[in-house]
């Protein structure tokens, strides 16, 4: 194992303390693993908290700020966080209307923050959570409580985050994230594995000339081990599974091409030329487009393609608001 | 016989800490085949603060004291899904050694164990069959509350105890995870042994050895 | 070799065709392998022109658009461009006012922009050249003309860009590129190489208990190779090496811990923290911080390190200008 | 004897292309000991075009004009360091051919190995002894020069140049880089073949088989 680290057990201690340096315009630290934007709370407007393991950055803490979330809590690598740190978080963006929580589906995740969520409404603290499941490969449709979260949550999150930022109410906003978690799909192929580094080995091997369709966002294998093949082709399975699960045709979406973290970004411009003749083909119109890491597997090499299917709601939701995140902005 | 105080129970602790680092590959490797990889690294993380925790206990601490150190350690450090787990499992065993000065007798361990059994399932929400750990710790406790009728050494009950765990984490092979990240798996998941389960067993030798002073 | 791609020889062609159709709010295509921003010529604008080889994104072409480049060349991956494209990019952004061409010091570069220079100053389009070297390693100090561009290439083009976006004259655009380029100092350090995808093999094979002192940005070695150690003890050696180059003690600086590509977010902030210890320790005062991937190497692993050393005029133009480029945004 | 017509010399550099191209791995790695590991890419890049280039001539076309097309297709889609280097190699043999109907005095590919050479070292700057591929080209020069002189088969003459360049090519191994990104390297890169020279004695070989109608 070859990583930018020092004790491998340190690595989520240090990398805290590097993000915080880092975004301290924007964010405060309101824990050992938790932090809040900078003017936490904010008068009237409900907090949004997200969260979940190390390791996936810019998902979770990298989307806190203007536009997205309020305060996130870290967890070790690929390991929700305990509820202490939800409730801190919960504590300091809390402005009285309320909190959202929003993450993706895992069990450690929803154990945890459902605790947190019990403590907080016995505090009196309003807080609701929406469950994130857009992995369309991790369960079938008639399972699809059981889904997990993977790359959808940025675009999920970015409606969820835009909502909240015009103070609607806590309602309003678990609504709406609720819809566009409805509406998102998301499949993911994965090329190579990755390493837990108090693990210090890779989490499973794959050869060099297989992948696995259907990976998550942890380096636990898939859904199927197929031979590599050319990308258009690979995408064109994964795309037919979304299509396949929801009916996109003919309507307005955002889009993500995401990168798992150790994938070069002009790999994701190829994927995303044969995402969008694919959107063509189908009469969908690709509103927004994104193509970039959003979120990661530490190194591992692959990616996600996720589908937001849009309203005039959530379509100018999106448009109208800027944002200002510790590692997403948008003009 | 030995005199299970306080201080014996939090040492025992900081040898199942031990037991379960130098298994930290291993579970790790076992996680990874299904899961996320990190399965020996969170019990290592939530081990070494119950470690820590154990250290810091006054000499004079009661089991139970010992056993709530641990839970609280546990909520804090680790998350997963391991750390409720844990957490609840030691509270547990904490409330069921409750104003006991010494943990002497089998029946005594064998109602920890079913208590951390039963608050691991409270929690975790797992059935049997569903490979997890409770696969390797519910036959564990049948396998003590035997003992406990019985009779025979402490020593000697969880060292068996023990080793009943480790022999039904092997079983755990031929199961089909309905829990956790493995769960979507399916039948792809067949055939390896289960991580949480297989530490359950490194823990429970930990208090078998720890108890009986005995070194590795 | 796993990559997401067609055929090999196709990989640049297909990650065009992806690029600009994934901005195409923002830029335009004026040739096979050269863009330029939707809106250009800009009246009264200074053009500015990037590029090099391909395998660098968001380097060259993820930095037109508002608040730095103009227009962009392609090369095949690390190969400088031909002189077509980057002729055509220089027709697509000149008003009038003159273009800079502003890249990293490769000799295939150097010949190929100098041949598009000749011709278009030929045609009567003003164009002046600055050449960028902020790469420490790569050359001793009394023959730093030698040394390459690397990661600090993102932070001369803040500077450039902001003083382009004001419309300041041709000359003026040119001297503060200058004068950022000579205040700025970069090393880096790899942790694996990166598969040329035409080539197939990884260019090098760095053993899994080695690491490269002072990598560039193409997988090429170093300038030498040590063994593993904590992050902490290399980072400390690489800003020794920046430090001793030039006089950062008590300044203001824009600072970068760049991503090579295959490197986790995790790690780069982990850097970033040793980072911040060095600067504190030195007396100086970081006004901007960037911790990404930004100038990279296809998938190689590592990180590197640039420093500005900002003067007044620096520091404000940074900070009074709103970047939306393709792959950078500053709000 | 053969007669080096315009549709010979395109036939060549459609067998020079095919050369290159079965060398572009060797090339690679020779690159990537002390380069950025993509000379063969570049040079099959490159070489692909000129191939196109050539099967698109008109059969009555002109050496000089031949080797016009091979400059133009090098120049648009290389880039690199070696593709303004064999445009103006190129260009310049074009300009030596100038003229002539066929090439097929040993003086002709003299005065045409030699104007390339010269056309390389305009560009690229670089000395003898910088280890590049004037390392190669210039004793190759002097070789087929000495046999102009000499006379005998252009055939063989073209093949002993190839012959004479690959040697040379070998012998970079001791050269220290002052060119290019090797050069940062420093003694480093001392006892790697250079790989512009190595690909330079393929392009040899592959005009040398070509003129010889030879097929390997
Ligand atoms: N609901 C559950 N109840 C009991 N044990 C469980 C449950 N879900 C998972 N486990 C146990 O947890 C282990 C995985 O733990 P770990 O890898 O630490 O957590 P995570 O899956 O969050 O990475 C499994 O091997 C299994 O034994
Ligand atoms: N100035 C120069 N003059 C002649 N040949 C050169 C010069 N610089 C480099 N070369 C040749 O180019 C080769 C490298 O070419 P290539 O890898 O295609 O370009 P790049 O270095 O831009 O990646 C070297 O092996 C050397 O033979
Ligand atoms: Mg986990
Ligand atoms: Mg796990
Ligand atoms: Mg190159
Ligand atoms: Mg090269």
């Amino acid at each position: 194992m070859k990583k930018l680290i020092n004790d491998p057990f340190d690595v989520v201690e240090e990398m805290v303390e590097g993000f915080l340096a880092a975004n301290d315009q924007i964010i405060k630290r309101v824990g050992k693993r938790s932090i809040a934007r900078a003017n936490s709370p904010i008068a009237g407007k409900v907090g949004i908290v997200v969260g979940g393991g190390s390791g996936h950055l810019p998902a979770f803490a990298g989307y806190v700020g203007k536009g997205m979330a309020d305060g996130a809590a870290f967890g070790n690598i690929f390991a929700s966080p305990p509820a202490k740190p939800v409730i801190e978080a919960t504590l300091a963006v809390d402005s009285g209307a309320g909190v959202m929580y929003t993450y993706g589906n895992y069990q450690g995740d929803c154990i945890n923050f459902d605790k947190a969520q019990d403590k907080c409404r016995e505090m009196g603290i309003k807080v609701e959570t929406v469950v994130l499941n857009d992995d369309v490969l991790s369960a079938p449709k008639a399972q699809a409580h059981k889904r997990r979260g993977i790359g959808g949550l940025f675009l999920v999150w970015h409606v969820a985050g835009a909502k909240a930022e015009q103070l609607a109410s806590l309602d309003e906003v678990v609504a709406v994230t609720a819809k566009a978690n409805a509406n998102t799909r998301t499949v993911g192929v994965g090329l190579t594995s990755c390493t837990v580094p108090a693990n210090g080995a890779p989490t499973f091997f794959l050869p060099d000339n297989e992948i696995e369709i259907g990976l998550g966002i942890h380096g636990e294998p898939g859904m199927k081990r197929v031979k590599v093949r050319p990308i258009d082709s690979i995408i064109d399975e994964l795309m037919d599974a979304i299509l396949a699960d929801l009916d996109y045709k003919g309507t307005d979406v955002a889009l993500l091409v995401n990168g798992l973290g150790g994938t070069p970004a002009e790999e994701l411009y190829v994927v995303y030329r044969r995402v969008k003749q694919i959107c063509e083909a189908n009469k969908i119109k690709i509103k927004f487009k994104h193509v970039g890491n959003q979120v990661t597997a530490l190194e591992m090499q692959g990616t996600s393609v996720s589908l937001l299917r849009l309203d005039t709601e959530m379509h100018d939701l999106i448009k109208n608001t800027t944002v200002d995140t510790c590692m997403y902005k948008k003009v | 016989m030995v005199n299970v105080d306080g201080a014996l129970v939090a040492k025992s602790l900081i040898l199942v800490a031990k037991k379960v680092e130098q298994n930290k590959d291993h579970l790790c490797e076992l996680d990874g085949e299904v899961g996320d990889g990190d399965h020996g690294v969170s019990m290592t993380i939530g081990m070494r603060a119950v470690s820590r925790a154990a250290k810091d206990l006054p000499a004079d601490c009661t089991p139970s004291e010992a056993l709530q150190s641990a839970a609280d350690a546990y909520a804090d450090e680790v998350g997963a899904t391991i750390g409720p787990l844990y957490e609840a499992a030691f509270a547990a065993a904490a409330q069921a050694a409750n104003g006991k000065k010494n943990l002497n007798e089998i029946a005594d361990w064998a109602s920890i164990y079913q208590a951390m059994a039963d608050a691991i399932q409270q929690v975790g929400k797992a059935q049997l069959g569903d490979k997890t750990l409770l696969d390797a710790f519910f036959p564990a406790v049948e396998h003590i509350k035997g003992l406990a009728k019985k009779g025979g050494t402490l020593e000697a009950a969880l060292l068996s105890t023990a080793e009943r765990a480790l022999k039904a984490a092997k079983d755990t092979r031929n199961l089909v995870p309905q829990k956790g990240r493995a769960s979507r798996l399916g039948d792809r998941a067949k055939g390896y042994q289960d991580a949480g389960a297989t530490s359950l067993a490194v823990v429970l030798k930990g208090f078998a050895d720890g108890v009986s002073k005995r070194k590795s």
